[in-house]
């Protein structure tokens, strides 16, 4: 048996040196379009844009990925909308090296780790693809790894403007809890926000159970939403509003507060189309969010506008992404604008766009 | 001497006194806990994992174990919601849960109990097949409240005498169960396969056929827990039922549901999720911090194996010297 | 290793393995002209090498016939140790050091459960899956920790120079050797095998069962520590939730190497074929223009095939040798009529 | 017992192969209501197939089986037993998780509608124990039941299925002197409710005290069938083996050396207490006493597989360190366990693994294990044993039960041991290996091997043991030197007084 198996060793090692040979010899030409293309400003040939989502299956990215669809239809490139179907940086690196493999010009994707994926991008980068991050960046040591990210509004607006529609809900008095996914940077860096604004503008508003750390619960998918807002009825029976800044939270939290009957208020980031039924029968007043698909359009415009040279992704540079033109701002960021609100008056019709 | 046999013939025992000890020592630290909002949030909570829990204890004590009902669940919630939205009946998505879900199960059965492949092997891969067909099925697509048949919306919404309906038909999902466990000789004939293999063919149970029978069921059951999934969450989407499995064995195994097989009952199974849902309110409501709950709860599941373990052990042993003496 | 230990069909299934891995290999680079470059299957290597460490000690510990789930949980709870430790000022090489004793420990804590308090393998590592990752979350909260050592990230993401193979292949390479030497040519491998096989009978034999199993149980801790700190290093980050969902491929792939789940039967090089061979065929999927769903179904199968194959191969064997027997049996009526 | 009825089962001219072996080959058995018939041969005589052809597990390739004149349907175990033929097999298997009660009845629960009656089973169940002057709680679970009492469990069983044919499979072997009476009492009502009752035994004594009639086994083939009451002890061995043996007990005396094994009052709770005895270079110790009575428990904790509460173990003046084998081993102690299925084989492993696992230190050079020196140990030991197979590479599981006790003796002989503990060494072996096997021990007694037997079987104790420790209920009750021990005495110390036979 021991020689069996060394026969066999040495075929499997044999395919894979063969191959690897084979490969150097490749590699280069795998790597060439991309090299010169970086190099020319014009290119003739039809540009290949990669969209990578968090993960693919997801809502929110069907709609990013519309308007990026629809940003390629314009500018006559061809885009594929590859990515994991589970949201780790893990999982996503291995479709970012399956860009580098097939010589994509273009990557846009919205980091599902902020760290994990660099060392890919960067290996991305290297091999001479235009990278830009949308709907969620790297961490702002790792800027350098994209050319620009396009978020949707100033990170701390985000975060005081759903204060501002507690405030609004529960009259601008009472203790306040938020449920949020763990390590999500966007949302870390909402909440980091909230905090300070809340406690300043405020007077009669409180975090539950007196500071932000007692506040927030975490939970990153339906189930653990759910017994987070439980847990926070629970812990804080006297809570007066619960924020929750992302869209799985929000629509959980509104299905329990309906479940439950619950008095507390609920207000965050979420999508029309999700929170219809709620905001119509009043269980919610008011959600925001901004349009995904302006995300994921004004993304592919960028990367481009940044593949033909015309644009680099400098601190207060502009490019133009249909009729709006959009201005970078320190850490290599471009925003929207304002998140869009929906009540009872807007939801019908946005309910019907994403 | 008799009362301690009959004590340990009550399998059910450690896990009861460790549901108590939990509730009442949370109660006395935070006495909000006691509220009956608590109490609903538990029945209401626990649902889902109990009902899969029942379903799960039909392969556990034939020393057998189902990983796929995770997917399967997921998959059927999604269905339900997708299939009611284009107009089917509320009977017609239903059945079509409980088909979906029975067909995976007579899958695994057929192969664990004809071809005598290991369940674990077998129920892990269908967990893969089905959740990648799942994810193809549903891909970006979310069910939403109102995509959900108003029936289910209803059970999730509404209460019996204070208690959610959806507990209301684990319970009753538990004493169909459980009588048909203790009383039907079908079900007596997984415990017999659960307790000696071997010797069950020997005094002629139709091994084979109980088995592709019990994962069937435990297939169509989970199926049918879509609804309950569906009717809790009122929402749908390829995340959903993801990793529950492992929740779902644990209740068993600190239901008393032995993985060696043989013993153990729906009523373990339930007071188990019963326990393992509770432990997770407390952790909330005695304000441990929010970044310890998931480790504490582990520890929690260990003690409560271990406790399982020394009663059932420790009571059996004096049974047996009861019987020598 | 040696017709002595494990029965026909369970070598005609890890040959098949390897010559699977070889075919898939072949195939990968007829689907895709980008498969078979030097930087994929540099990916593709880079992209096994922690399940592979972490594999070849699970392999070990289902053959004696135990079980742990809690391997990723380990992986990441060592990966957050190093990057806990390492914001905390304490220099890379100690942080690292530390995450692997860290391991360590989660490992034994596996161990002296299961051994010396008896409980069941299966149920004690779902319950430290959920425990161990809880310390990662502990650890870091929700700060992930990022900005490590250039030179480090470099080690985790470069290549030995002048080929595709990443620093990792080093030790998955050393490791694997030393597994496999010692589990089919030395008297441990043979207590481990002998042990999954029947234990009471390896206790009657003089063979120290729980030191071993113990011993086995510290050792997948370490192994996943060791994953673990590639893990970081290859993702230049500390997270608490590294990982997750680990340790179902890294069953999978024992599983589909042609372990057998009940113990007592297995080769590590069924095992390492198997992981290569998954991480081909997921590549060479992704390049074909699969979708990520398409994947799961796939190594759906594969695990399926795995145990359904060798059934099949022992059932035709055992028609075979009743055919035989008849008419044996029969030739001996004929003579016995002719007398 | 009358010859005029017709038989209630008769088997003519039965025929089974197992791959190439001829395992029946012109089997005959008939049957007589109301009699206790003797099956008796050497082990691989093909009882247990003609058996399990009764049974329903195998089928027959050529010949007949008719009960009460109808063809009987092989090939299924359920309808073997809904035709009326139960098998109480050595080792019951019973289902420890479930109560004795529904063991009873298994399968076949009692029910009132569509639903189990528990009530009624446990009555019915509680009538039956009554009715064989058994008592059992039958609402206690089998888990932890003695092998006599699962057997009767079994014989129940066959009760409630009100079976004509009740066979039992060496169902002696495992018991103490006292279940062995009250076994054979049991068997006498049923011959008396007009069962036909089939006796498979390897001890003849018994035979011959219990049985109405005999049939004889061997190579496959029945070579007669008579009463026993015309029968000879010696000619029916000659019909088993086909040959004389010589002398069955052929201990030959050894001069004893030094002290090699020394037992200080050990004791384990509810186990057994103050265990103290010494064993020389040479010396066979026979551990004698009822089954349950501690023996085997006993040796376990001296080898180490089991620990104890106090006291210890000591070898050549050094004590051993408790529950660890491993040392034990390397201190030169084997222990031939008394279960070689469970405890003494791994059944899918070959001969030669078999014989090598506890010799890996020795066959390990620059940590490898050689595979060339591990087979010619196995070789040699092979040959010493005079075992009989094809190849090295066959799995055990493969050999006849003697085979596989010759197997486990070599595995531990081969580690050359100081001190040889075999408990029940020739439980289910056939006469011919089982003399081998003793002339070994003796054999090996005298190169200064010293030995600690245990065994349930008298003839053997009194015959090989130079001194005999006896045991009753965890306590050393007396130790009788060669010349003092008689039947008697032993029975008398091992059951108290009042057991007398």
């Amino acid at each position: 048996m021991k020689k069996r198996n060394s026969i066999l060793a040495a075929a499997v090692t044999g395919a894979f040196l063969a191959f690897g040979l084979v490969g150097c010899a490749t590699t280069d030409e795998a790597e060439a379009p991309a090299t010169s293309a970086a190099g020319t400003t014009e290119t003739a040939e039809v540009l290949k844009i990669a969209i990578v989502p968090k993960a693919i299956n997801i809502g929110y990215f069907t709609g990013w990925n519309e308007g990026a669809q629809e940003a390629c239809a314009e500018l006559g490139a061809t885009c594929d909308y590859i990515g994991p179907n589970e949201i780790t940086g893990a999982a996503q690196t291995e479709f970012i090296n399956q860009v580098i493999q097939q010589g994509y010009d273009i990557l846009v994707i919205s980091a599902a780790d902020q760290n994990a994926i660099v060392p890919a991008l960067e290996k991305a980068r290297d091999a001479g693809i235009i990278i830009v991050t949308s709907d969620a960046d790297v961490a702002a040591e790792a800027a350098s790894s994209r050319v620009v990210s396009i978020l949707p509004s100033e990170q701390d607006d985000i975060g005081t403007a759903q204060v501002d529609w507690m405030a609004e809900a529960i009259g601008s008095a009472g203790s306040v809890a938020i449920i949020t996914p763990a390590n999500a940077a966007n949302q870390t860096a909402w909440i980091e926000a909230m905090g300070p604004y809340l406690d300043a503008q405020y007077p009669n508003m409180e975090w539950a159970g007196g500071s932000l750390e007692s506040a927030t619960f975490y939970a990153n998918d339906p189930t653990e939403s759910a017994e987070a807002f439980s847990s926070i009825l629970a812990q804080y029976p006297d809570v007066a509003g619960i924020i929750s800044p992302t869209t799985v939270g929000v629509l959980a939290a509104a299905v329990e507060k309906k479940a439950k009957a619950a008095a507390v208020k609920v207000t965050g980031l979420g999508l029309p189309s999700e929170m219809a039924p709620y905001i119509e029968d009043g269980t919610v007043e008011k959600v925001g969010l901004w349009n995904p698909l302006d995300l994921g359009y004004v993304a592919v415009y960028a990367a481009v506008a940044a593949k033909n040279g015309t644009f680099a992704g400098a601190t207060g540079e502009t490019f133009q992404a249909g009729d709006k033109t959009y201005t970078v701002v320190d850490g290599g960021i471009a925003y929207l604008g304002e998140p869009f609100t929906f009540t009872k008056d807007n939801i019908a019709e946005f309910k019907l766009i994403y | 001497m008799s009362i301690l046999r009959r004590a340990t013939r009550f399998r059910e025992l450690p896990v009861l006194l460790g549901l108590v000890v939990v509730y009442l020592g949370t109660g006395f630290l935070n006495p909000i806990f006691f509220s009956v909002s608590i109490l609903n949030d538990i029945f209401f909570g626990v649902a889902i994992v109990a009902t899969l829990a029942i379903a799960q204890t039909f392969v556990i004590v034939m020393r057998h174990i189902d990983l796929s009902v995770g997917s399967v669940v997921g998959l059927t919630s999604f269905l339900i919601g997708d299939l009611s939205s284009r107009g089917f009946s509320l009977l017609a998505v239903l059945f079509a849960a409980l088909l979906v879900g029975a067909t995976v199960g007579a899958v695994n059965g057929f192969l664990v109990g004809y071809l005598g492949l290991p369940s674990l092997v077998v129920t892990l891969a269908t967990l893969y097949i089905v959740r990648g067909i799942f994810n193809e099925v549903g891909k970006g697509q979310t069910i939403v409240e109102s995509m959900v048949p108003k029936e289910l919306n209803w059970l999730g919404l509404n209460r019996l005498f204070g208690i959610s309906y959806l507990f209301v038909i684990v319970v009753v999902l538990m004493l169909i169960a459980g009588v048909l466990m203790q009383r039907t000789r079908a079900a007596r004939d997984l415990y017999a396969i659960g307790s000696n293999p071997s010797a069950a063919g020997l005094v002629g149970i139709p091994v084979k056929l109980r088995v592709l029978a019990a994962f069937t069921a435990t297939g169509a059951i989970s199926g049918l827990a879509g609804a309950v999934m569906l009717a809790r969450f009122n929402s749908s989407s390829t995340q959903s039922g993801l990793g529950l499995e492992l929740l779902v064995v644990a209740a068993c195994v600190v239901g008393g549901v032995s993985i060696a097989g043989g013993t153990g009952s729906v009523f373990g199974a339930v007071t188990g999720a019963v326990l393992l849902q509770t432990i997770l309110m407390a952790i909330g409501a005695l304000g441990i911090p929010q970044f310890w709950q998931l480790a504490v709860n582990g520890s929690l599941i260990i003690a409560a194996i271990g406790l399982d373990r020394y009663l059932s052990t420790r009571l059996r042993s004096t049974n047996i010297m009861g019987a020598s003496s | 290793m040696t017709k002595l230990t494990i029965p026909k069909v369970v070598f005609s299934w890890d040959k098949g393995v390897v010559l699977f891995l070889v075919l898939s290999i072949f195939i990968g680079s007829y689907a895709s002209e980008y498969f078979a470059t030097a930087s994929n299957l540099s990916f593709v290597i880079a992209s096994i090498a922690e399940i592979a460490i972490i594999a070849i000690a699970m392999a070990y510990l289902i053959i004696s016939g135990e079980i742990d789930l809690s391997v990723a949980s380990i992986m990441a709870l060592t990966s957050a140790s190093i990057g806990y430790a390492f914001q905390e000022g304490v220099p890379f090489e100690i942080a690292v050091v530390l995450g692997l004793l860290v391991g360590l420990l989660a490992g034994l804590f596996n161990g002296v459960l299961v051994t010396i308090f008896g409980l069941p393998s299966l149920a004690v590592t779902i319950a430290t899956l959920a425990l161990f990752r809880g310390l990662c979350w502990v650890i870091l909260e929700n700060k992930p920790v990022n900005q490590l050592p250039r030179e480090w990230i470099d080690l985790g993401n470069k290549n030995i120079p002048g080929t595709f193979f990443p620093w990792a292949t080093i030790l998955v390479v050393l490791f694997a050797g030393i597994a496999w030497f010692v589990l089919h040519h030395t008297k441990l491998g043979r207590w481990v095998f002998a042990i999954g096989t029947n234990p009471v009978a390896s206790r009657f034999s003089g063979i120290p069962v729980n030191r071993v199993k113990l011993g086995l149980f510290v050792f997948t801790g370490f192994m996943s520590a060791v994953a673990g700190v590639i893990y970081t290093l290859r993702f230049a980050s500390a997270s608490p939730d590294g990982g997750a969902g680990y340790e179902l491929s890294v069953i999978a792939a024992v599983l589909f190497g042609g372990v057998a789940i009940a113990g007592g039967v297995g080769t590590m090089w069924g095992v390492l074929a198997a992981v290569l061979s998954l991480g081909v065929i997921k590549s060479g999927l992704q390049l074909a223009g699969f979708s990520a769903n398409a994947l799961l179904v796939v190594s759906g199968g594969l695990l399926l095939i795995s145990v359904i194959l060798p059934r099949v191969t022992e059932f035709v064997r055992i028609q075979r040798s009743k055919a035989s027997t008849i008419k044996r049996t029969q030739q001996k009526e004929k003579e016995r009529v002719q007398k | 017992m009358n010859q005029v009825n017709p038989p209630v089962l008769s088997v003519l001219a039965g025929r089974k192969a197992f791959g190439g072996v001829q395992a029946l080959d012109g089997a005959d058995l008939n049957l007589f209501p109301g009699e206790i018939h003797a099956l008796l041969g050497e082990n691989g005589a093909g009882k247990s197939t003609l058996l399990k052809t009764l049974a329903g597990v195998h089928k027959l390739d050529a010949g007949s089986v008719t009960l009460n004149g109808k063809s009987f349907q092989q090939g299924s175990t359920r309808s073997a037993q809904e035709q009326g033929v139960a098998v109480i097999y050595q080792e019951p298997s019973l289902f420890p998780d479930l109560t004795l009660a529904e063991n009873v009845f298994v399968g076949r629960q009692l029910q009132s509608g569509k639903f189990v009656d528990w009530k009624k089973m446990r009555r019915e169940a509680a009538t039956l124990f009554s009715q064989l002057g058994v008592d059992l709680d039958v609402s206690r679970t089998a888990r932890g039941l003695s092998i006599a009492d699962q057997q009767i469990v079994e014989i129940i069983k066959a009760l409630s299925i009100n079976a004509q044919v009740i066979i039992m499979d060496e169902p002696t072997a495992a018991l103490s002197s006292k279940e062995v009476d009250r076994l054979f009492s049991v068997a006498r009502r049923l011959r008396d409710q007009n069962c036909a009752v089939v006796f498979v035994s390897h001890r003849l004594d018994e035979v011959f005290a219990l049985c109405d009639r005999m049939t004889v086994m061997r190579d496959g083939r029945t070579v007669g069938t008579e009463l026993v009451s015309d029968a000879v002890q010696s000619q029916v061995i000659k019909m088993m083996v086909g040959r004389e043996v010589s002398e069955l007990f052929p201990k030959t005396e050894a001069d004893l050396g030094e002290i090699v094994l020394e037992v200080k009052n050990l004791c384990s709770e509810g186990q057994f207490q103050d265990i103290n005895f010494t064993v020389r270079e040479g010396e066979i110790l026979g551990l004698a006493g009822l089954v349950g009575s501690g023996r085997s428990e006993i040796v376990r904790a001296i080898f180490g597989v089991d620990t104890y509460d106090q006291g210890s173990v000591i070898v050549n003046g050094t004590p051993l360190r408790k529950a660890d084998s491993a040392r034990a081993m390397a201190a030169g102690i084997g222990l031939v366990p008394e279960d070689r299925r469970l405890e003494g084989l791994f059944m899918p492993y070959s001969i030669a693994a078999n014989t090598s696992i506890t010799l890996l230190e020795r066959l390990v050079r620059k940590l490898v294990i050689r595979k060339k020196d591990e087979q010619k140990v196995a070789e040699n030991w092979a040959k010493t044993l005079q075992l009989k197979f094809s190849s090295l590479g066959d799995a055990v599981e493969r050999l006849s039960g003697g085979n596989q006790q010759k197997v486990v003796l070599a595995k531990w002989l081969a580690t050359q041991p100081k001190i040889l503990i075999v408990d029940e060494p020739t439980r289910g072996i056939d006469v011919g290996t089982k003399s081998e096997v003793h002339r070994l021990l003796s054999k090996m007694a005298q190169e200064g091997l010293a030995i600690i037997m245990v065994s349930s079987e008298l003839p053997e104790v009194l015959g090989m043991a130079d001194r005999i420790v006896v045991m009753r209920e965890g306590r050393q009750v007396g130790t009788l030197s060669r010349d003092e021990a008689t039947p008697e005495k032993v029975i008398s110390l091992a059951t108290g007084a009042a057991a007398l036979r």
